[in-house]
C-alpha cells in the first residue's frame, strides 16, 4: 500500500517528526511504499542540515535523511512555510537575496500543490503535529 | 494528475491568529482548488472561529486572511460545513459566521450562503464520507 | 505579593484557565491575551469559571487581541476590562510579579 | 468506511479526545498516541469518557508511548489494546482512512 | 553575579516526551543552580506525569532524561512540590513518582525525599511568596 | 523599571513573538527597559536571517532588529536549543564543522546562564509561549 505522510511540527520540540518517522520506518519495512514525506507549517524546520543534537541524542533531521536514502523517499517541504521560517534552498537564497542555504541535500522544497497531488496518489494520508 | 476523484476532508479545529493553521490550511484548500477534487470544509471547536465578522488584526500586526474565506466560492468549494453544537458553546450562531457565496459562471446557478450549520450526526456522516482528511 | 496572570489559550481547546483560577488568591489579576481572550465573551461554557473568578480577581482582556477575533467589548462578560498593550505593561509593573499559564 | 482516529494529546490538557469519541462511530477505531496515551489508564477522571467509547469503537495504545511514559499495560482500563508501530500501519491499512485530532 | 537572592519558582504543567518543554525546563534548573537562589519546583496538571517512575522511551528513540530529576538534590534544589489534585485526577499517588534525596556534604543533614505532595492552599501560597516564576 | 522577557516559540506559527515584541514596544515608549529578550525552546528560530515572509506580511525577525538597534536591546538565543534546531552563529558553525550561518547579526547565541541572570536583574520576567 502506498502512504503519504505529513508532518506539521518541527524537530525536538514536539514528538509529531519521531512518530512519524517511526511509523515510516515500520511501514517500509512492512513493504509497503511512501509516496511522499510532506513537511507543513514548522515541520519545514526538520530540514535543516545546521541541526547538532545533543551526541546522546537522536539525530532527527540525518536519520530522515538516512532513511530517505535507504527508501529513496521524497522528502518535499513546502515554500510557502519554508520562506516565513527560514529554510532555504539554492533557488530560494538566489531569489531572495540570502548568502548561504541551510537545507538539507536529501529534502527539497516545492509546493503545496506537491501535499494535495500526495493526498490523490497514496492510498493513505495520515499527519503527524501538535 | 490523476483522474481519481476524491472526497477531501479539511478538518479545522483551531482559532485563528493565536496559530498559523488556520491561515495555512486556508492556504492547502486554495492550491487544492486545482486538483478538481471533491471539497469539503468542516469547522468545529475552536475551529468555528476562524470564520467570524469582523476580524481586524491590524492592532496585533497580523495580517487579515478572513477576508480569503469569502473568496472560496471562485475555489471550487461547495460546501462549508460548521458544528452546531460548537457554536453553541461559544455562545455564537450563524449571525456571527461569515456569509460566503458560490456562483457557477457556466449555469448561473448560485447559493446565496454555502455555510451550512449542521448537527452532529451530519457530522460524524461527513467524516465517514471522506476519503481523505487534512489536519492541520 | 499579587500576581498578574497571563492566559493565552482557548478555554475549550485547554485547561490552563482552570488550572489559573482555581489557584489566583484574592487581589490577583488575571490579563486573557492571545487565544485566552475568548474566555471573556458571553454566553459560553466557561461563563460560571469567570463569573465565579470575578468575585475574588479582576479579569482583563486586551483589546487587540479582541478586535483581532473579530469581537467587540460588547461582546464581554460585565466586570472585565479591556486593556491595549500599554495597560498590559502597566499591569506588569503595578503587580509584583506575572505568571504566565503556557 | 471505517477511521482510524489519532489522538496525541493528554485528555486533561486538551478537547480533542473528547471530540474524537463524540464523533467517531460504531466500527471505528481510536489510537491513543504520544500523550495521548494517558487518556488509556485507569483510574483518572477521563475513564467515563474511555469506558462509554468502548461500548461502540475500539480503543488502542501505542505501547512504544505507554512504556516511555513509565506505565505497563496492566495500568490500562481493560478492554484498551496495545500495539507497535507494525500494528499501527496494519491498523491505518485496515481502516479506509486516518483522521489525527490535532 | 548578584548578591541579590531571589525566590525562583519553575511551574511545570505539561507532560514528558510529547513536547520538550519538560526536558528543557529541567536544563535551565540544572544551570540556575550555579546561581544560589532560592529555587522551588512545582509540578501540576500534566506536569506531575514528569516525576512518574519506570520511564523508558527506548522504543520511541529518544533519550530517558527522568534519571536526571533524581539529582536535582545535587544541585542545590531542596523543594519539590507536587499538586495533590492532579495526581488525584491522574489515578496516581505518591507511589507512583521519583524519590528524589538530597544531603548536605557539609552538614550530614539529609532528606530522604524531597518530593512533597501539597493541597490547592500550599500551591497557591508558592505562588504568591515566588519573586520569578518561570513556565514552559 | 527593568524587563526581562522569554519567548518560547518561534515565528509565525505561534503569536508568542508578536505579543511579546507588542509588549516590548509599548513598555519602551514608556520609558521602561529591557535588561534582556531570551530566546528558548523553538523561540530560537525567531533568529534566523533567512526569513522571508509574504510582502503583506510583518517581518518578525528583521522588526525585532530594528527595535534592538532602536533601543539598544540584548537579544539572547539560547545554544542548547539552538543546537537542536539548527541556529548557528560563526563560532557554532565553526566548531560542529558547519558550512554556514543563518543567525541575523542582530542576535547574539549564548547559555542558559544568561536567562537565569536576566530573571535575577531585572523586576519583571515576562514569559510569552504556547
Amino acid at each position: 500500500m502506498k502512504f503519504a505522510l505529513q508532518i506539521n511540527e518541527g524537530p525536538y520540540q514536539h514528538q509529531a517528526s519521531d512518530t512519524a518517522y517511526c511509523f515510516a520506518k515500520a511501514l517500509l519495512e512492512q513493504g509497503h511504499a511512501i509516496f511522499r514525506v510532506f513537511f507543513y507549517h514548522d515541520g519545514v524546520n526538520n530540514a535543516t542540515r545546521f541541526t547538532t543534537p545533543p551526541q546522546d541524542d537522536r539525530h532527527i533531521v540525518n536519520r530522515w535523511a538516512a532513511l530517505a536514502e535507504q527508501y529513496e523517499l521524497d522528502l518535499v517541504v513546502c515554500v510557502a512555510a519554508a520562506q516565513r521560517r527560514g529554510v532555504v534552498d539554492e533557488g530560494e537564497a538566489t531569489r531572495h537575496k540570502k548568502d548561504a542555504t541551510n537545507i538539507h541535500p536529501r529534502f527539497r522544497i516545492s509546493g503545496l500543490g506537491q501535499l494535495v497531488e500526495a493526498a490523490i496518489q497514496a492510498d493513505r494520508l495520515v499527519v503527524f503535529g501538535d | 494528475m490523476s483522474e481519481t476523484i476524491k472526497k477531501f476532508l479539511y478538518l479545522n479545529r483551531k482559532a485563528p491568529y493565536g496559530t498559523i493553521y488556520a491561515w495555512e490550511s486556508l492556504e492547502v484548500v486554495l492550491i487544492g482548488a486545482a486538483f478538481d477534487q471533491e471539497v469539503n470544509l468542516l469547522f468545529m471547536d475552536d475551529g468555528v472561529y476562524q470564520l467570524t465578522k469582523g476580524q481586524d488584526p491590524s492592532g496585533i500586526g497580523m495580517k487579515n486572511f478572513s477576508p480569503t474565506y469569502r473568496t472560496l466560492g471562485d475555489y471550487e468549494v461547495k460546501n462549508i460545513f460548521v458544528d452546531r453544537d460548537s457554536l453553541a458553546a461559544r455562545g455564537l450562531t450563524q449571525d456571527d459566521l461569515l456569509q460566503i457565496a458560490w456562483e457557477d459562471l457556466d449555469t448561473d446557478e448560485s447559493v446565496e450562503n454555502i455555510v451550512t450549520v449542521v448537527d452532529a450526526p451530519r457530522v460524524s456522516a461527513l467524516m465517514d464520507a471522506a476519503d481523505v482528511v487534512f489536519s492541520f | 505579593m499579587s500576581i498578574l496572570h497571563t492566559v493565552n489559550k482557548s478555554p475549550f481547546e485547554r485547561n490552563s484557565l482552570a488550572s489559573c483560577l482555581k489557584f489566583a488568591t484574592p487581589g490577583a489579576a488575571v490579563l486573557l491575551i492571545e487565544d485566552g481572550v475568548y474566555a471573556g465573551l458571553r454566553g459560553t461554557t466557561a461563563v460560571p469559571l469567570i463569573t465565579d473568578a470575578l468575585e475574588r480577581v479582576k479579569i482583563y482582556v486586551l483589546g487587540p487581541d479582541l478586535k483581532a477575533r473579530g469581537f467587540a467589548a460588547e461582546r464581554l462578560i460585565p466586570g472585565i476590562g479591556v486593556v491595549d498593550y500599554a495597560q498590559f505593561v502597566a499591569l506588569a509593573v503595578q503587580h509584583a510579579k506575572v505568571q504566565a499559564w503556557l
